[in-house]
């Protein structure tokens, strides 16, 4: 029976269990029921994946309403691994989380801080598991919310100008594409994504339905900060609480890709999209602009929060190198860097998180001798590092193996070396902290400080354990995401 | 009453275009926050007229089941609409609330002044 | 039309004036021409939402930020070239694509003979309201209306958690 | 808040109306224009105008801030809690048809107790995020 209704129920525990924490407020009350609920949601979502696996697609009307008139939730190949991400890191963020948040939260707004913690995560599952076009701008619209409140809770007052940046181009974004769908929904008269893919057949080449093809791929684009679209993102990660950028950072621009290729490659159509539009080559270009110049900004940041999040943005640039390619193989390498990119900067960001929890500081040259004194964490943030650069024995490795591969299907030498060579970029921002923490001595600032809590320790390595992994058996990730590309590909608009 | 009708399919999308493009002026080129906001809920309006000029019938009413009306206008867009407005609501809430936050932490809600200031603090 | 000429009279004013209440006020012009608008175009439901929240309570939260904030603009030092070409370029965008739509006011578009037709044909019968709207908003894409009531949720906590002040113990930062 | 006598007069006089209105708007909303939504906003400006009118100090005094705070999540909870209804009635999430002794019924009782909650978190939220900006505003 509930197996039944594992959908629905997977986005109405964290928002039910958002109303009882803002209900409460008090804060450790609030962290209890946060942490309960958001270890509830990895099971289910596992439980799904193994429906998936079993059945091929899981489909869920809400309100018993047939679609398309009702909304529909529908789990399949591509977004199954994706719920299971999201589903994960919220359960480990939560984890890592207490002791993080009562350093840098004021304890008056503790309670309902979780309760924007809750809000962000069933947003991103609603985005992640619904099959309409508007029902997923409303639960964007719910992440995008929770998320603005959350960067501005930062300590630094910055933060507020970077919320508020995020807010404008965030709402821009949303806005451009509500009016893509507002031009299919008037050519098609529908808002399910496979009864719309159906009903473009026919009418693709018309004008309406181009300009919307436009207006969603620009507008999703803003939101997962493709490269010139991504000027909210450096500063949104290094002002927001290290709890939230961990969470983010791993999250909410993958969603956003799922959701752009939701509609490139389902709902559209590969054909439409790759074949009769040049848009291959327009995505190559700024998946390379993205890798190299956001790498190379990496290198000169002083903020060790900000070095990472640039190199989010170019790390976001192999994820659409994958997609333009359009091929099995690259998409694949997309869908594998989506999850394998999680993995590696969530262990990162929530290093970075032990260091500022311990010592406070985030400027990359105050952190000299930092790998004496934190050994342990720091050993965990240089896993995560060559994972990053693309080590063999590393996820990274095996993303890089994906892309490198569907480059020289393609017979495009050059593309193969261009992603090795902006590998090497990677090697010098990551070098450079390593050189400074450990072939430097302490300084006082690094080494006063608390004593750091054990589940911030454990779960980092946890992640980082991960990143190592997955490296070596690239099976389950790989498997996933090879499936998940087939049934992108596939598209809606076939039988089932 | 005739040509009017043959007009107004064009004017209905020719203002809508023209307030949306208004609006996205607006929001980039203003430095103004308190303006950019009202930029960004006039943006936000216009995609409004878009869902619900192609949802009219001519001669139609409002989708209220009644006796003695055979032709409704389509009732989804409406729904829609009313879904985006309170969206846009919603951010406006928590946009001017930054914005009262900025003010108070920064002092001034103009960009050009905030992001020299920001230079000095680094 | 006469009173969407009015509406872009209206914007021209807002992208002109700097007096921040003037904005403001004209702001809330603009929603009330946008409801009658929408009255027009037989959405009354939207009216009058559009009229409540845009004419009154965005004006009432602008006012109050006013109060707390400044109320003049100052004069940008950019050129306003950029932002130009990203406003006609989205608009060029829309007219291209905007020229394919089916005419205004035909009754055999498929967003009427779609799905709109059916709630239309069986609202009545399986929910016993006549108001479409409403059967459509809290029944058949009620899961909508609850991502949205959250989204309004959300929000409100928002604005709380940005500007509550704290009952003891000022924020460090 | 020193406002003419006229002005408080007739305040008073429309304030009752007012509410009644927003009653109207709310359990018309089957018939004719309106909801929870709408019914929320108007409910809400009653309590502002008043608070304009009449200050803030006594406005909180007669609604006061928690009860609120505590509106808004309550009304999300009201219309989850009418989705797990439906799981209890062997639905779908969110389907009211067996709420009641037969089908119309149950969708009908299932919009009303649908439209309370958008109510009570809509009006909740703008009175509170009000008293917020109002508040910010005294020091």
């Amino acid at each position: 029976m509930i197996e039944h209704h594992l959908p629905a129920l997977l986005v109405v525990v964290p928002l039910v269990a958002a109303v009882v924490t803002a209900l409460i407020r008090h804060g450790i009350a609030a962290y209890v029921t946060t942490l309960v609920a958001s270890w509830t949601l990895p099971v289910m979502a596992l439980m799904l994946l193994g429906q998936v696996l079993e059945a091929g697609e899981v489909s869920y009307a809400l309100g018993g309403w047939a679609p398309p008139v009702g909304i529909e939730y529908r789990v399949d190949g591509a977004n199954a691994p994706l719920l299971v991400l999201v589903a994960t890191m919220a359960a480990l963020v939560a984890t890592y989380a207490p002791r993080s948040v009562a350093s840098e939260i004021n304890i008056g707004r503790r309670g309902w801080f979780y309760t924007m913690f809750l809000l962000c995560v069933a947003g991103l599952l609603g985005i992640a598991i619904t099959a309409d076009a508007f029902n997923a701008f409303v639960f964007l619209e719910i992440s995008s919310l929770a998320t603005y409140v959350l960067i501005a809770l930062g300590r630094d007052r910055r933060a507020l100008l970077a919320a508020y940046q995020y807010l404008i181009l965030g709402t821009i974004g949303a806005t451009l594409y509500v009016v893509g769908v507002g031009l299919i929904f008037v050519m098609t008269g529908s808002l399910n994504m496979g009864d719309v893919a159906a009903r473009l057949t026919g009418i693709e080449n018309t004008r309406p339905i181009f300009a919307a093809l436009a207006f969603i791929t620009v507008g999703i684009s803003l939101k997962l900060a493709l490269f010139p679209l991504h000027v909210w993102l450096p500063n949104a990660y290094a002002f927001a609480p290290s709890m939230a950028t961990a969470f983010l950072a791993s999250t909410a621009t993958k969603v956003a890709v799922y959701l752009l290729l939701r509609f490139l490659f389902s709902l559209f159509g590969t054909d439409f999209v790759f074949v009769q539009h040049p848009i291959t080559p327009i995505l190559l270009a700024l998946s390379l602009a993205a890798m190299f110049a956001a790498s190379f900004v990496a290198v000169f940041q002083d903020d060790i929060k900000r070095m990472l999040a640039y190199s989010s943005v170019a790390q976001i640039g192999y994820i659409t190198l994958g997609v333009a390619l359009a091929t099995q193989t690259g998409l694949t390498g997309a869908m594998v860097h989506v999850l394998n990119h999680a993995l590696i900067k969530g262990a990162l960001f929530l290093a970075v998180g032990c260091i500022v929890y311990r010592t406070g500081v985030f400027r990359i040259d105050q952190l000299a001798g930092i790998g004496r004194t934190m050994p342990v964490t720091m050993a965990a943030f240089v896993i995560a590092g060559l994972g990053l650069i693309g080590v063999p024995g590393t996820v990274g490795f095996v993303s890089k193996w994906y892309l490198v591969a569907a480059a020289l299907e393609e017979g495009w030498w050059w593309l193969a070396l261009a992603i090795v060579a902006s590998s090497l970029i990677a090697v010098v921002y990551v070098g450079r902290i390593v050189e400074i923490a450990w072939f430097r001595e302490p300084s006082s600032r690094v080494r006063a400080g608390k004593r750091l809590p054990i589940e911030m320790i454990a779960v980092t390595w946890v992640m980082a354990g991960a990143t190592i992994y997955f490296g070596l058996d690239a099976e389950f990730t790989a498997g996933l995401a090879g499936r998940a590309a087939d049934t992108l590909l596939a598209g809606l608009a076939g039988p089932g | 009453m005739s040509q009017v009708a043959e007009l107004l399919p064009l004017y209905n999308y020719w203002i809508t275009i023209f307030l949306m493009i208004s609006g996205l002026y607006i929001v980039v080129a203003r430095g103004n926050m308190v303006k950019k906001l009202v930029g960004l809920s006039l943006f936000q309006t216009s995609v409004y007229l878009l869902y619900l000029s192609p949802g009219k019938i001519l001669g139609g009413t409002p989708p209220i089941i009644a006796e003695g009306f055979e032709v409704y206008s389509a009732p989804l867009p409406h729904v829609l609409i009313l879904t985006a407005i309170v969206v846009g609501v919603a951010t406006l809430a928590l946009g001017l609330a930054l914005i009262v936050r900025i003010n108070e932490a920064f002092g001034t809600i103009e960009e050009d002044e905030l992001f020299d200031r920001d230079d000095d603090d680094a | 039309m006469v009173l969407l000429t009015l509406m872009a009279a209206v914007t021209v004013g807002i992208i002109r004036v700097r007096n921040l209440f003037a904005v403001v006020v004209l702001s809330s012009i603009y929603s009330f021409l946008m409801a009658s608008v929408m009255i027009v175009l037989d959405a009354v439901d939207v009216a009058m939402t559009e009229a409540s929240v845009g004419a009154g309570i965005s004006t009432v939260l602008m006012l109050g930020t006013l109060y707390l904030t400044k109320t003049s603009e100052t004069v940008p030092v950019h050129t306003p070239a950029l932002p130009l070409f990203v406003a006609l370029g989205t608009g060029v965008a829309l007219v291209y694509g905007t020229f394919g739509l089916p005419p205004f006011g035909a009754a055999d578009t498929p967003l009427h003979t779609h799905v709109g037709a059916s709630y239309l044909a069986n609202s009545v019968a399986e929910t016993g309201i006549p108001n479409i709207v409403t059967s459509v908003l809290a029944s058949y894409r009620g899961y909508d209306t609850l991502g949205e009531t959250t989204v309004i949720f959300t929000a409100g906590i928002g604005v709380l958690l940005l500007l509550k002040r704290l009952a003891r113990a000022s924020r460090n930062g | 808040m020193r406002l003419d006598v006229i002005v408080r007069v007739t305040t008073k006089f429309f304030l009752p109306f007012m509410l009644l209105f927003a009653l109207y708007v709310q359990l018309h909303g089957d018939f004719g224009p309106g909801g929870g939504f709408q019914a929320g906003v108007i409910t809400a400006a009653t309590v502002i105008l008043y608070a304009i009118i009449f200050g803030l100090a006594p406005t909180m005094r007669l609604v006061p801030p928690i009860v609120v705070e505590s509106m808004v999540p309550l009304g999300v909870l009201i219309f989850l809690g009418v989705g797990v209804a439906g799981f209890v009635t062997g639905d779908n999430y969110l389907n009211y048809s067996h709420l009641a002794h037969d089908q119309v019924h149950g969708q009908e009782l299932g919009v009303m107790l649908v439209e309370a909650g958008v109510l009570v978190t809509v009006c909740g939220t703008m009175i509170a995020i009000f008293y917020t900006f109002a508040d910010r505003g005294r020091s």
